[in-house]
């Protein structure tokens, strides 16, 4: 990565800054259009709007304060089909990025013709703190990452330590910059060739940019290893577990939220699970019970199995649950361990082959159990003395 | 009169086999004589020489599958007694005695055991031998059975017959196949190693052996006193014997060095001592493994002389050997392995006086020079460690070699398997559920209550009818249990039977008869997995009842579907114009198959620069043939510069001079060859007198010679950047060592290992001829320096003075060129950068069972021959390409294929298939592809196994193979746990 | 303790249709016993085995889920095996951080002709649940 | 045939007892009811029990519970839609449920063959949100004491306090709540059919007397004009036009949880959720071009509007749409709005009776693309 980037003036603040520079890239032609959060028209809620006229950008905020769409699923359903003609940057949060990262590699999204621009994110609110009072929530969310406190915002974002730039084109540094400038950061070669076509020559050393990031990264990296060793105390266990998921309505609406939840028919809804009268009693004699729609858990544990090599802990499942479960808490540490034990961070790159994908011969053999020889044969112990004896 | 059809093949080697395979498939009838009075009985080499342990039971299923369909008349006991006439039109006496047991008839009851009143080391005198593996043979120890017929009388099928009669038969055949198999040197061929004389003493092929049975445990060296040893010695027998007592393999040294690592990967604490004069670590991957060792802690000793001296009465043997510095060294072992070579075969001076062919002056059977198989009779070829010491991948690919010659002498295809049954379309009929349960002619009763089995299982949701049949596995209970299905009215089955895997065809046959379609049915091991295993009569009750259960929650969700065909494209694209393209090219074209060649060069031939005079003329012969041909078109200066497509259908655009030319093609062959690595150092290009073995030869062509020579042996071989034995080098430098010798120059070889192999000892006839041997360190190469008389060679303190300096170069894959083939063609590339003639090829590049197993296809119609796919000799190139001929022999001439599995393919649900490819990437087989317009992967049925990556690996169930779709697995996984 | 004694697990053993299948046949042509609550369950491959195949039985009824293909090299179709190490990873990564007795899934590779290896391994595992009690997931009913 | 049975025991615990005897007595196999699920803090579910002990005084069942975590018709349509019941299973589901179940019945999504359907009329259930955090249980006392005066608490969901259909009309066993002022003495099941009654007769277990009198008194009529006005009311708030709708559905982050919780919408795969819905990047380019600006993802008043079309007329109002928005959006009361001028228009209510048919729906997926945004 190059480690020079550009300054922007931002006098009256990241946002209008970050979308000054995009409206000038638009009438440069740099860009057809843009993908980008925009204010909807009740003004209590944000949503993402392809657009090219630039007077549609007057309601747009490249960081909102909530997240009521994963902007992968944005990008997926703009690209899923293949690459477009038109130019799009598309201004999303680091984990929407590494989202569409991943989604990339399913082929649900293709960003040969799509620009990923992140800035230093503060995180969201929750969704339903925020529809409460918009207007509060605005506010509340304005002074919180004025001060780059995440108190205010969702449990995930709190102990969030992808905030700054991902795997993706161009990133805007509000850490670390001067007051009344930020840091434009190439972080590909078509990154870069926007910069150029933009005439924003790459001067400007990163060094308090990357200092401050990584500073606050090992924050908020102890943060979440506190976060989730307290987490794990709570859900350890059939108990813990089944606790948290108890009031679990089976609406399934993590999974249609979760941005690499990208199959059209979750399996969890599919023909395999759906079983005749006789194969339901016949499991609630096993248990005295079966709480119905059956498969909660299956569908929770499952759904990981499916998922969490590509989650990306961006939240929107929790934001969507309308039982308020800590979905996306519980699912950010399932991931974190999952994804640890195949050296692979979701969305990091788009180099890194997905882990079920690829394989070593040589590897996990902790999984392997092994084989105490002649079990019940010969009596292996005595022999062993007997070596040890010789 | 058209020539004969039908092939005799005499003899049960891996190549026999192969060629077996391979003939049935390819539409003849064959005539297999087995010496052994059981399937296995004579497979030496597999055991002998497979440095590995694995199971490959499933490489072996053609045969029994050949016999089910009718190409194979299998003969026991057999001895040839005549042959006459000529070649297609060969007439053939020889007699046999059928085994004790058909085990076609045989339903494996044991019933013939338990009547046995003969035991003798806690086995009856009836017994299995479980070697077989695949399948349970039985056999009598006649030595000590009292021919009382208790087994034959409780037989229930009358598969059993105590004393069978000696037939004699007469065929005649179109052409004859030798494939013997060699002998194991005898105790008394390895007295020098204490064979016999020590319990602490023992033949690899014995571990493995035991091994093949408990995929190498530490039982399978224990000691007689039941004592784990702590001490190993592995001794590689052919470098320390005498001469002409048995010879080696380019395996030997895998093998030792293989079962080293194995010996510590199960005692990780012991001292594992590997005893070798040289490592020939010559094959694919080969030198890897000594890598391995060494990380593993495996000492590796390498000595010039070699003795085990037993220990009276000691669990001990002590081996005495020197080191290369002529010191005397005894380390004491607890257990001596002896990894042994091969003696010539003992049957070849019968059938010499039998056909008429000859043998070498070692023993083996000779074969005609630059030829794979074909003796000195016409029409009568010999495979496999017949005619020399082979490793199992040349046997094998022997194999499909001789199909390229033995086609050529027969007549018309013989053989067609027969259609199956009409079926019935039951889709629009309700489910009605029939389970059938086998009593195996009364066995079962004994062990179960099928009365209280049959009553419960009537009472199972969704079961229609239930019925207990004798058994389903001999001809009359087959055609019994289809009476039975089609008059009970059901449309789905389960059978509770037995082994599925190998009767499986006998059960589809049952239901087919019945007229329904095996995807409908299921069957359920019910001897496995509950009569045999099991005692307590309530819970294998239980036990059956949930298994049963479980296969009619399966089958009633089934979905009938027919196998779906796909075409085949019977042309076949041969990439490179070498000694290997050309010959592929050949056989195919031969065989009336068309034929494009695509030569980058200006000229046909390749590298002939290093050849002999013999071989070059060889090549010319075959550039004339080829360029003759009307069925081969020659495109050179040409290269491929699109492919698209897959095995059977690939559409390649071949750009020439004269602009791009369309083919479609089934197979490609992929010989683009590879060359010469070039030297770097060594004064090379700086003193003329430095020179690679190429070089010499053209200088000793000229009759240039002087009076002291020094080769350098492993110049780009073995070292961090080429990490291979290239092969070729040893016995190349010492052949010219030996010239040089008879000129009267003086020679002296640097080297690490000698790497010679083969019938041929150079090794030995070079230093008989006085060459002068010095080994250098692995880690360091000798200097070469010039002083004022010339050259001088410096290895540590040792300093030598030369003329010339040859460098012995090794063969380096054509990086650049095979990295843009391997990308469009997508198929892989090894570790060393040759084309990998197989997918997956852990942990041993040339692993039996991927040749073994029967699927041309599995590598996608691209087969990788000659210097493309390792370093190779001239005449092992020729085999690799004749191998390649013969599997692509076997499938071009089908012009609709069904799939291998026929219906039991993977498939997909369109609507709920995202697109994402991940079924593509994981599919061994290159079956799957994104149908790029509607964005959903698709399945080409006919390179489609069956294997079910895709079904796991699709999160939502898009994929799924027609016998294991997502409902049928979970609702018998929730009925197993009831 | 006396309870524990008494406890009979049940333990689904999922086999490859090739080896682990291949074990149980040569385990029953040496006659070889093994519990009988151990049932088996063939699929094609491990790498046919979906994750959800291994996470649904803990969940719905089974103590312990064993599962033997072939061993590394050895597959049938070159690398359903190492596939299936890698998804086993996973569901015992998911079950780890749950707490929810990885222990309870086995991945061990049996060879056609290890019947001995077969028989051993339903035996141990079995003896294994036993000792790790009852799975507390199978008899709740709010799963 | 006998119609009504008064048991000397509170409601809740006749229920109970009668669910448990049914199971014992072995009349039943199973019993599909509301129960608690989880341990200390754990919420609610409905649950197939087969264990009479969870309807014992401390059994985890809570069959009368004001509270929907999933609406039950749906979960019947699940149970019974490979086939019907071999064995008889009791239900305690409320109206709504049981109207959607008929909705359900009449597109072949499940069987009421061997069902013995249980209701009540219906007192309101709260929001999802209350029964999320533990807050359910305190107000229960209140909850009850409302009902035995014939009135609703305040916290019930808007949905339920404009539900004008709270009587059962095809239940076997209906339990009379809704302004019973002894409901904790006394309880009153009404045995609409043979069926019902059938399987209640000679039930050791439960005793009582046979119950003459009308379901229908005054506080059921009282309450139900107090709703129906209530319900005219929320109508009147839905925003109306397109510039309503574009305001109304402007926050909906198309979760698609509204088709995902209601029971009308039984497709496996929605055709909004389907390949036909997704593009390929040049429809949104041609879109762009002529707008100037797209949402994204895409369809959202296109999914709501074309959701209405499918299910509208058989929109039973049970409100689990409006339940589970993340965004807030009044759905219920808009499907309820527009289901109910459909439904006017067939004379069709959805529900009342499995044999009557289900007006032919009718609609054209093209009409509506121009109010797409």
């Amino acid at each position: 990565m190059n480690n020079k980037g550009a300054i922007l003036p931002a006098e009256d603040g990241v946002e209008s800054a970050v979308i000054g520079w995009l409206k000038e890239a638009l009438s440069k032609k740099v860009f057809d259009a843009l993908l980008i959060p925009v204010e909807v028209p009740a003004g209590d809620s944000f949503a993402y709007l392809l657009l090219r006229n630039p007077a549609l950008l007057e309601n747009a905020s490249p960081l909102p304060p909530v997240m009521p769409v994963q902007g992968a699923k944005a990008i997926s359903r703009l690209t899923m089909r293949g690459n477009g003609s038109k130019r799009v940057a598309a201004i999303v949060r680091p984990c929407e990025a590494r989202a569409a990262i991943e989604l990339t590699k399913l082929e649900q999204a293709h960003l040969d013709n799509l620009w990923l621009i992140t800035v230093d994110c503060p995180g969201v609110l929750p969704l339903s703190d925020y529809l409460e009072d918009p207007v509060a929530g605005a506010a509340r969310f304005a002074e919180a990452s004025q001060r780059w406190d995440r108190a205010p915002m969702r449990p995930v974002c709190q102990i969030c330590h992808h905030f700054s730039m991902p795997a993706s084109d161009l990133h805007i540094g509000t850490l670390g910059s001067a007051e009344g400038t930020v840091f434009v950061i190439p972080g590909s070669p078509k990154g870069e060739r926007v910069m150029e076509n933009l005439g924003m020559p790459l001067d400007a050393a990163l060094d308090d940019w990357a200092a401050r990031v990584k500073e606050m990264e090992e924050v908020q990296r102890e943060r979440r290893r506190q976060a989730h060793t307290d987490l794990k105390a709570g859900i350890a266990g059939p108990d813990g577990l089944l606790d948290v998921f108890s009031s679990c309505i089976n609406c399934h609406n993590c999974q249609r939220v979760c941005p690499v939840c990208y199959c059209r028919q979750c399996y969890f809804e599919s023909a395999a699970l759906k079983l005749p009268p006789e194969n339901y009693l016949a499991r609630a004699g096993r248990k005295g019970a079966l709480r119905f729609p059956p498969d909660t858990l299956l569908f929770h544990i499952g759904r990981a199995s499916h998922m969490v090599l590509s989650c990306v802990s961006c939240g929107t499942c929790e934001d969507a649950c309308p039982m308020s479960i800590p979905v996306a808490q519980v699912f950010s540490l399932l991931a974190d361990r999952a994804q640890e034990t195949f050296g692979y961070v979701a969305g990091r790159s788009l180099e890194d082959p997905l882990p079920l994908v690829a394989y070593e011969m040589d590897e996990l053999h902790q999984v392997e159990q092994p084989y105490v020889e002649t079990y019940h044969g010969l009596q292996i112990a005595d022999c062993e003395q007997e070596v040890q004896d010789a | 009169m058209s020539n004969e059809s039908t092939v005799l093949i005499y003899g049960t080697n891996l190549g026999g086999y192969r060629a077996a395979y391979a003939l049935g498939k390819s539409g003849h009838k064959f005539i297999l004589l087995n010496r052994g009075s059981y399937v296995d009985e004579m497979k030496y080499q597999a055991l002998a020489q497979l440095p590995l342990d694995f199971c490959w039971i499933c490489g072996h299923m053609p045969q029994r599958l050949f016999k089910a369909l009718g190409a194979m008349q299998d003969c026991y006991n057999a001895e040839l007694l005549e042959v006459s006439g000529e070649a297609g039109h060969f007439h053939v006496k020889f007699k046999k005695r059928d085994k004790v047991v058909n085990n076609f008839a045989c339903t494996e009851c044991d019933q013939c055991i338990e009547v046995c009143p003969v035991e003798v080391d806690g086995h009856k005198a009836i017994r299995v031998i479980p070697e077989a593996g695949w399948e349970n043979c039985y056999v009598i120890d006649f030595e000590h059975c009292t021919r009382c017929g208790k087994c034959e009388e409780v037989c229930p099928t009358g598969a059993l017959k105590v004393e069978r009669p000696e037939e004699v038969l007469e065929a005649d055949v179109g052409a004859i196949i030798l494939a013997d198999t060699f002998e194991e040197p005898s105790d008394e061929d390895l007295r020098d190693f204490a064979l016999g004389q020590s319990p602490s003493v023992i033949r690899n092929s014995e571990v493995a052996r035991r091994s093949l049975l408990t995929n190498f445990v530490r039982d399978s060296v224990r000691l007689p006193s039941g004592k784990i040893p702590q001490t190993f010695g592995i001794v590689v027998t052919p470098h320390f014997n005498r001469p002409g007592v048995e010879y080696e393999n380019y395996n030997l040294s895998v093998s030792a060095i293989y079962r080293a690592v194995r010996l510590k990967d199960v005692l990780p604490q012991a001292d594992v001592t590997v005893f070798l004069h040289d490592y020939r670590g010559t094959g694919k991957g080969h030198y890897r493994w000594y890598q391995k060792a060494l990380d593993a802690g495996v000492r590796v000793e390498r000595a010039e002389t070699l003795k085990i001296v037993p220990e009276d009465g000691a669990e001990q043997v002590t081996i005495h050997y020197t080191s290369a510095d002529g010191e005397a060294h005894t380390h004491p072992v607890e257990l001596a392995i002896l990894v042994t070579g091969q003696s010539p075969p003992s049957q070849m001076a019968e059938l010499s006086r039998l056909t008429g062919v000859q043998a070498d002056e070692n023993g083996f059977c000779r074969i005609r020079l630059f030829s794979c198989c074909e003796t000195d009779v016409d029409g009568i070829f010999a495979v496999g460690e017949l005619t020399g010491p082979k490793g199992n991948p040349e046997t094998v690919w022997e194999g499909c070699a001789a199909l390229t010659e033995v086609l050529k002498y027969l007549g018309e295809k013989n053989f067609k398997p027969a259609p199956g049954p009409p079926l019935r379309d039951v889709s629009e009929e309700p489910v009605r559920v029939g389970v059938f349960i086998c009593r195996c002619f009364g066995l079962f009763d004994e062990r179960i209550d099928l009365s209280a089995l049959e009553e419960r299982v009537q009472a199972l949701p969704g079961v229609a009818h239930v019925e207990v049949i004798e058994g389903c596995c001999t001809g009359p209970t087959i055609k019994a249990t289809a009476e039975r299905i089609k008059e009970s009215g059901v449309n789905r089955v389960v059978l509770a039977v037995c082994t599925p895997l190998q009767k499986k065809g006998k059960y589809n046959k049952a239901v087919m008869m019945a007229g329904l379609n095996p995807l409908l049915c299921e069957y359920l091991r019910f001897r496995e997995d509950v009569i045999q295993v099991h005692t307590d009569r309530d819970k294998m009750l239980e036990k059956s009842l949930a298994l049963i259960r479980s296969g009619v929650e399966k089958v009633r969700r089934g979905m009938a579907a027919g196998p779906p065909t796909d075409s085949f494209t019977p042309h076949a694209l041969v990439v490179g114009g070498g000694l290997a393209g050309l010959t592929a090219a050949h056989e195919i074209a031969t065989n009336g198959f068309p034929v494009v060649l695509v030569e980058r060069e200006e000229r046909l031939g390749g590298q002939m620069q290093y050849l002999t005079d013999e071989q070059r003329k060889y090549v010319e012969g075959l550039i004339s043939a080829v360029e003759n041909a009307d069925n081969i078109t020659c495109y050179t200066q040409a290269h491929l510069a699109q492919v698209e497509g897959y095995a059977g259908n690939y559409h390649v655009v071949v750009e020439t001079p004269e602009g791009p030319v369309p083919v479609d093609t089934g197979v490609i062959i992929v010989a683009t060859g590879a060359r010469e690595y070039r030297p770097e150092g060594f004064l090379y290009g700086q003193d003329p007198g430095v020179m690679t073995q190429a070089e010499l030869q053209a200088k000793m062509r000229n009759g240039e010679v002087v009076g002291r020579v020094a080769m350098i042996q492993c110049v780009g071989s073995r070292t961090a950047e080429v990490p291979y034995c290239s092969r070729l080098c040893c016995n190349q430098a010492l052949r010219n060592a030996i010239a040089l010798r008879e000129q009267g120059s003086e020679v002296t070889v640097f080297y690490r290992d000698i790497a010679t192999y083969g019938k041929v000892d150079y090794y030995r006839l070079a230093q008989e001829a006085g060459v002068k041997f010095v080994r250098f360190p692995d880690d360091h190469y000798p200097d070469v320096r010039r002083n004022g008389a010339g050259l001088e060679v410096v290895n540590g303190k040792q300093r030598v003075q030369a003329d010339w300096v040859v460098l012995s170069t090794g063969v380096v894959p054509d990086a650049e060129n095979n990295q843009a083939l391997s990308q469009l063609l997508n198929h892989p590339l090894d570790y060393e950068g040759f084309f990998s003639s197989d997918i997956s090829n852990y942990p041993y590049e040339e692993a039996i069972k991927k040749l073994t197993k029967p699927f041309e296809l599995a590598s996608n119609g691209i087969f990788p021959v000659g210097l493309a796919h390792s370093p190779r000799s001239f005449e092992e190139t020729i085999l690799t390409a004749k191998d390649a001929a013969g599997r692509v022999l076997v499938v071009i001439g089908k012009g609709k294929m069904p799939p291998p599995g026929k219906m039991f393919v993977a498939d997909v649900y369109e609507s709920l298939c995202m697109g994402c490819g991940l079924c593509v990437d994981v599919c061994p087989y290159n079956a799957r592809y994104i149908d790029e317009f509607k964005k959903v992967a698709r399945v080409r049925p006919f390179l489609c196994d069956s294997c079910g990556s895709c079904v796991a690996i699709c999160p939502n169930d898009a994929s799924y193979l027609r016998d294991f779709m997502g409902e049928q697995s979970i609702a018998a996984l929730d009925a197993l746990l009831e | 303790m006396s309870d524990k004694q008494e406890f009979e697990p049940r333990i689904i053993y999922i086999l490859c249709s090739w080896c682990g299948s291949g074990g149980g046949e040569t385990a029953a042509a040496h006659h070889l016993h093994y519990p009988e609550n151990v049932r088996p369950y063939r699929v094609n491959c491990t790498g046919a085995l979906p994750t959800v195949h291994i996470i649904r039985p803990l969940i719905e009824g089974a103590d312990g889920v064993a599962i033997s293909g072939c061993h590394p090299g050895d597959c049938h179709y070159n690398d359903g095996n190492f596939r299936a190490r890698r998804r086993v990873a996973l569901v015992k990564s998911i079950l780890d951080t749950l707490d929810l007795e990885p222990e309870r899934v086995w991945f061990r590779y049996v060879a056609h002709g290890e019947g001995r290896r077969f028989v051993d391994t339903a035996t141990e595992f079995n003896d294994h649940i036993k000792k790790l009690g009852p799975n507390p997931l199978k008899t709740r009913s709010d799963t | 045939m006998l119609e009504g049975l008064k048991i000397n025991k509170g409601a809740e615990e006749a229920v109970r007892d009668l669910l448990r005897s049914l199971l014992e007595s072995g009349r039943v196999s199973g019993v599909l009811a509301l129960g608690r699920t989880g341990g200390g803090n754990g919420g609610v579910a409905y649950s197939l029990f087969t264990d009479p002990d969870a309807f014992g005084a401390d059994g985890v069942a809570l069959p009368l519970l004001p509270f929907m975590p999933a609406n039950a018709g749906g979960l019947l349509s699940r149970l019974t839609l490979k086939g019907p019941l071999a064995e008889p299973v009791a239900v305690v589901v409320k109206p709504c449920e049981l109207r959607a179940f008929i909705e359900l019945v009449k597109r072949n999504q499940g069987s009421p063959d061997n069902l013995l359907l249980i209701s009540s009329t219906c007192g309101g259930v709260y929001p999802l949100e209350v029964g999320a955090n533990d807050a359910l249980e305190e107000r229960l006392p209140g909850y009850w004491e409302a009902v035995k005066q014939g009135e609703l608490d305040s916290d019930i969901r808007p949905t339920c306090r404009a539900c004008v259909h709270f009587v059962p009309d095809n239940a076997d066993i209906t339990v009379a709540l809704l302004g019973e002022a002894d409901l904790d003495t006394q309880c009153a099941l009404y045995l609409n059919t043979e069926k019902g009654s059938a399987f209640i007769e000679g039930l050791e277990d439960l005793q009582g007397t046979p119950l003459l009198g009308e379901l229908e008194a005054e506080p059921i009529q009282r309450s139900r004009d107090q709703r129906a006005a209530y319900r005219e009311e929320l109508f009147a708030g839905v925003e109306a036009g397109l510039e309503g709708l574009i305001r109304t559905f402007g926050r909906c982050i198309g979760c698609h949880a509204c088709k995902t919780v209601c029971p009308i919408c039984y497709c496996s795969l929605c055709y909004f959720d389907s390949q036909d819905c997704e593009y390929r990047p040049e429809v949104y380019e041609t879109e762009l071009e002529r707008k100037g600006g797209l949402r994204l993802p895409p369809n959202t008043i296109f999914f709501q509007l074309g959701r209405l079309a499918h299910v509208s007329v058989s929109c039973v109002g049970c409100g689990m749409c409006t339940d589970v928005c993340p965004a807030d959006i009044p759905l219920s009361t808009i499907f309820s709005k527009v289901g109910d001028s459909v439904q006017a228009l067939f004379d069709y209510q959805p529900g009342r009776d499995v044999t009557e048919e289900v007006p032919l729906m009718t609609f054209e997926e093209e009409e509506l693309v121009q109010v797409a945004t």
